[in-house]
């Protein structure tokens, strides 16, 4: 679709998630808003109003945004515990989010899934969970519908390194290749699994890419702080989903800057060096962008600027709207269980 | 109405539902082979073919997951495990996703997929091949869960269960599969929570979930013999469970037999018991009694077996009991197994 | 005695268990790291290394097999989930082979894996973070399964487990973890099937389960207050389960109130209902109430969730329902949830 | 070890099982002897005095025999629902298997476990399941313990192609991988699961022994029909993991040759053909082997037909034995239950 789309709060949500082949100053806007979203989030968290665990993002923006650059409206997308980026690129309403993380009946799921379910069918986000794989399997069943009905339609399954181990990775990868089903594979390999590195996870020598081309799926690697790259790999993706040609599978390199769950740095914790953290802060997807477009011209450091304080804006107006707003009154407690 | 088996009855459902909504598709390793789980899924392949009945891959996680996404796509999946044991590989799908979707997403509409789970008594199948599940089900919000226990209640719950929008459980136990019954033609839903009074009486309630439902009517028909007029109750449901029926049974006759092929403890039975502490206690007039599988894992060998599983003679000495009767039967009761064509 | 908080109970008894036994290993995912399970294999990381406390893969399914036939092979594996939700992934092998192995191989010796799986009560953990699983797990023979609700109890259990050859599952609730109680300084087993009786009394049997022993037991404190004696029972373990000292209660006091962090029904809840109705029916002046979390998965929003789980309050209110006393309670007690330290 | 082995019954088990290095003839007869219990068993199955489904090897001797000729007795073996040959080629009971199959107490499991739970620790057959792939992890898992206790044991999970598909295949391999275990992965890939190809299952033109590759095992694949061929490669393997250089996975082509689960031919079910059956059967191990035998002279026809009665006549006191011993008294129905 192309128009502009509207979120709950009334703000314009970035074009970037909704067409294809948007300048990259869409991207750039996307990966931003998203960052201003989460930042302005973990700031609140200590006001201890938002109570649900809540994984943050920031730092992997490039894959939400990329992947959903190059995915149109009738796509579909699922998600685990870390969905707000993924949410938020495939055009999720941030009033939606920001009052589902405030517990509010004008949450996404009326404050009762919280940060880890988030959800918005119209737009294509059909559901998050924080089961580790549990939707991978959801998205190859909806690609599967899509194959059945012949639709021009792809499902997407964003997921972390984590996720790989589970049993259901395998069974998921082997249905999908088995029946050539249109679902793309995103898998943000941010290296850690909470506080486990990879190396105590998954066999040495062997990256996770590889092992799914054995199923003969096709596979490809991408810096996944780099949101062109990203962007374009995906639309490849998508265009082999689409065409008829099976499942894709992406695998993303980036990297997780806060905790695993919750607002705070914790690379004073052990488990891993703040010389790692500041590396791949130093790689930063925003930066990156930002530095290309500001290089080529095609935005300057005010419009940047301008576009930060609009999103600050919005957040702020969303979480204003999200706190005055009513919670779910006791007595409605069992809707929506049948 | 035509007489049908049990298993006929379901062919029967699934076609005329696949006849009806294009979205049903059947799936399930072995749906579509010679066998057609147990005759259940044969006609529908040869009406329908592969594109709508599907075998699959042995991956029940996966798998269940795969229908939960179809289903939030429009379609309406089967999902048949030839035995109900294997779904403990799906638990978390099915419980923890499917169970809770339209809930933690606040979603317009469930995921409605159609779990059919065949419990496998019969020939010393064993530990692992023989469970009844349906208390471990029923415990979680969010399922539809039922243990039809004749021909009209298979095809009728299945077809209920096709229409609505929340994901279900359907237990069937392979000891049924011969059981011949009146069944309507046409795709009548039966509605969950709705419970079957199998056999009006007045001296004491049985209620019988799934096979225990047949024998206790087998039970009642030995007491009526002595005199004895028993009320057997089928809930049909077990979640919504139609508690109302069990109650007003209860404030009529005053005793309560529970009888399941699930184990007692945490099971169908205590909750059955349970209700009647709850709401029952006025008129209870005698301590209620459980009739179920022996706890311990299901053995093999035969004289166990027969052992293990609650009999139609299990539950007449437990109305007997409560009943402060010591009447010994005059006849023994064949086994509902003597039915079952060996070798498997 | 020492006082000890119920995590730092749970980890000392971890500690003396590998001391004098080197078959025990402790597995899990984040084991090993600085959170250490919410401090619970902290201790036994720092002393024993990542040689016997070890993190694994996401692999919760054929990690319960890794753990079983490691204990085939002689080690005492304890399985940590840091959910207890995670669990379902792993059903198939607890319930399926687990707790069948010594029957189902007539083996010498069972399979003497203990899996430690936490309730996330706190801080809107939501639908699949915050379930009770206990009375799942107690359906099946051949597993023990305890909820232990005090300090003592956590060690206790634990240690009884790490000696026993039967597979255990033992559910500690988050919400209890800053507990702090007296607790043997030796590793004394606590033995499966022994209830606690948490505080005797002779006009109502509360019988509480995980937290709800806990919260029973403030709800007894306010009873007191107005003159109400009622007796507290923690049934410590569901499988085997101490029916002899709850009947003995309900003789006394001829009313019972069961409280359960699982859902009521086929629940712990139920079945502690059943029993009143099987053996307590002479001797029960009231019916039986049960305090439960609602029917309906696990809301995340505040006033929600304080309405999804059961408080003391809901406890008392059962408790005069049953004497039929419609005393209004002097004072609101603070929510357990209040010492809950956020922001997670 | 060295010296033979007494079963139950007192009847001589072929020392092919206990000793790497022994001659063919030592092969041959160890398959003789399966092959003969298995159809002597399926023709008594009819009689329904066995009631326990029943999933008969017959056509798959070799995998059991080669492989397990390859071990010592303390290592350690794991099967599946198809456990006969494995049981008796480790050395298990062949009245206490007997007995199982007839429920009588004198049954390895005292009846209360039946065909497919077969089990004898004594002699390192620890578990058969009948849950597809459940007791592939359970096997790593004392593989497990072995590596940390540095003892010079083996574990080994046979398997089919069918349990390759579960989850759980994937995560044992995984850990199997990541810890270096020394477990021997042995798929006996008969082409069919119940009564579905391959090809309805598994992704065209990948290789099963291929995709394990990937993760860093090696790998190998072998004519399990060659029993020959499979006892060197087993040799191999279990000199891989003793030596601990890790897992090892071995895939052996093979063939059922009865029906899935019960004791008749099913060449006319329309699952496959006549022919493929035939040209399998035409390729049967035993046939294979005895004419490499006579062809070198290793022993006379007479030979063959001589160890073939006393075979028969094994299995046939076996059987009378098991059928006069007592079932289990209902009284007992708890026992072991804890
Ligand atoms: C089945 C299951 N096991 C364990 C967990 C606990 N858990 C939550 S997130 C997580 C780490 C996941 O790592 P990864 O998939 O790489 O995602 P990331 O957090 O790095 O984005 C774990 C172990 C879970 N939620 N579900
Ligand atoms: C978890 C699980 N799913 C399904 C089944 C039913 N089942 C029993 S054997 C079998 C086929 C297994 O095929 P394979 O692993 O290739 O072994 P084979 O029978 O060919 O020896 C199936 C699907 C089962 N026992 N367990
Ligand atoms: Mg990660
Ligand atoms: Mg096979």
């Amino acid at each position: 679709m192309s128009e502009v789309q509207e979120s709950h709060s009334g703000a314009v949500v970035p074009r970037a998630a909704e067409r294809p082949g948007v300048p990259e100053c869409e991207l750039l806007r996307a990966m931003l808003r998203i960052r201003c979203v989460e930042e302005t989030l973990a700031d609140l968290y200590a006001e201890q109003e938002m109570r649900t665990p809540t994984h943050f993002s920031i730092g992997q923006e490039a894959v939400a945004v990329g992947v959903c650059a190059a995915l149109r409206r009738a796509d579909v997308i699922y998600s685990g515990h870390r969905c707000h980026a993924h949410y938020l690129a495939k055009g999720g309403s941030l009033l939606g989010m920001v009052g589902e993380l405030y517990g509010r009946e004008i949450g996404t799921a009326r404050g009762r899934g919280g940060s880890v379910h988030l959800a918005q069918p119209e737009v294509g986000v059909i559901a998050s969970s924080a089961i580790l794989g549990q939707t991978l399997a959801v998205a190859v069943g909806s690609a599967w519908a899509f194959a059945m009905d012949h639709a021009p339609r792809i499902a997407v399954a964003f997921f972390g390194d984590g996720a790989v181990e589970e049993g259901i990775f395998h069974e998921s990868l082997n249905f999908a290749a088995l029946h050539r089903v249109p679902v793309l594979f995103v898998c943000e390999n941010n290296l850690y699994s909470t506080h486990s590195g990879l190396a105590v996870r998954q066999p040495a020598g062997r990256s996770i890419y590889e092992r799914v081309g054995a199923y003969g799926i096709t596979t490809e690697h991408v810096d996944g702080n780099d949101v062109l790259a990203v962007r374009q790999a995906a639309s490849r993706a998508a265009d082999h989903c689409r065409s008829g040609k099976g499942p894709y599978f992406l695998e993303c390199a980036t990297y997780r800057w806060r905790e695993h769950v919750g607002p705070l740095w914790d690379y004073d914790r052990g488990y891993r060096t703040k010389e790692e953290v500041e590396q791949w802060m130093a790689r930063c997807p925003i930066k990156r962008l930002t530095e290309h477009c500001l290089a080529r011209g095609l935005c300057t450091p005010a419009d940047v600027e301008a576009w930060r304080q609009e999103f600050r804006r919005e957040v702020d107006a969303a979480v204003a709207t999200a706190r005055r707003s009513p919670f779910p009154r006791p007595e409605a407690i069992l809707e929506g269980t049948y | 109405m035509q007489r049908l088996k049990y298993w006929q009855a379901i062919s029967q459902g699934l076609v005329q539902c696949m006849e009806r909504d294009p979205a049903v598709i059947i799936t399930g390793i072995g749906v579509d082979d010679f066998k057609g789980i147990f005759g259940t899924t044969r006609a529908a392949f040869e009406r329908f073919g592969a594109a709508r009945v599907i075998d699959i891959p042995n991956c029940e996680n996966a798998f269940a997951g795969i229908a939960i996404g179809a289903a939030a796509m429009g379609k309406r999946p089967v999902v048949v495990h030839p035995r109900n044991d294997f779904m403990f590989l799906a638990f978390d799908q099915i419980m923890n996703l499917a169970a809770k979707w339209k809930y933690m997403y606040q979603a317009k509409r469930g995921v409605p997929v159609v779990f059919r789970g065949i419990v496998g008594r019969g020939w010393g199948q064993g530990a692992t091949h023989s469970q009844s599940l349906q208390s471990v089900f029923a415990h979680f919000p969010g399922l539809h869960v039922a243990v039809p226990a004749s021909p009209a209640d298979a095809k009728g719950l299945l077809v209920a269960a096709l229409r609505e929008d929340t994901p279900a459980v359907l237990l069937e136990n392979r000891a049924l599969y011969e059981l011949e019954g009146d069944v309507p033609e046409e795709p009548v839903p039966i509605p969950f929570g709705k419970a079957r009074i199998v056999r009006e009486g007045t001296d004491v309630t049985i209620v019988g979930a799934s096979l225990m439902a047949y024998e206790a009517a087998r039970a009642a028909d030995l007491l009526a013999e002595h005199g004895i007029s028993a009320e057997v109750i089928d809930p049909r449901s077990l979640r919504p469970l139609d508690t109302g029926t069990i109650l007003e049974s209860l404030r009529k006759t005053g005793r309560l037999i529970v009888a399941d092929t699930s184990w007692a403890m945490y099971g169908f039975s205590a909750e059955v018991a349970a209700l009647a502490a709850e709401h029952g206690h006025a008129c209870l007039k005698a301590p209620v009694r459980r009739v179920t599988p022996l706890d311990c894992p299901a053995p093999v060998s035969r004289p166990l077996e027969e052992a293990f599983h609650p009999t139609p003679m299990t539950i007449v000495r437990a109305c007997l009991d409560v009943l402060e009767l010591t009447a010994t039967t005059s006849r023994a009761l064949a086994d509902v197994q003597a039915r079952f064509p060996g070798p498997y």
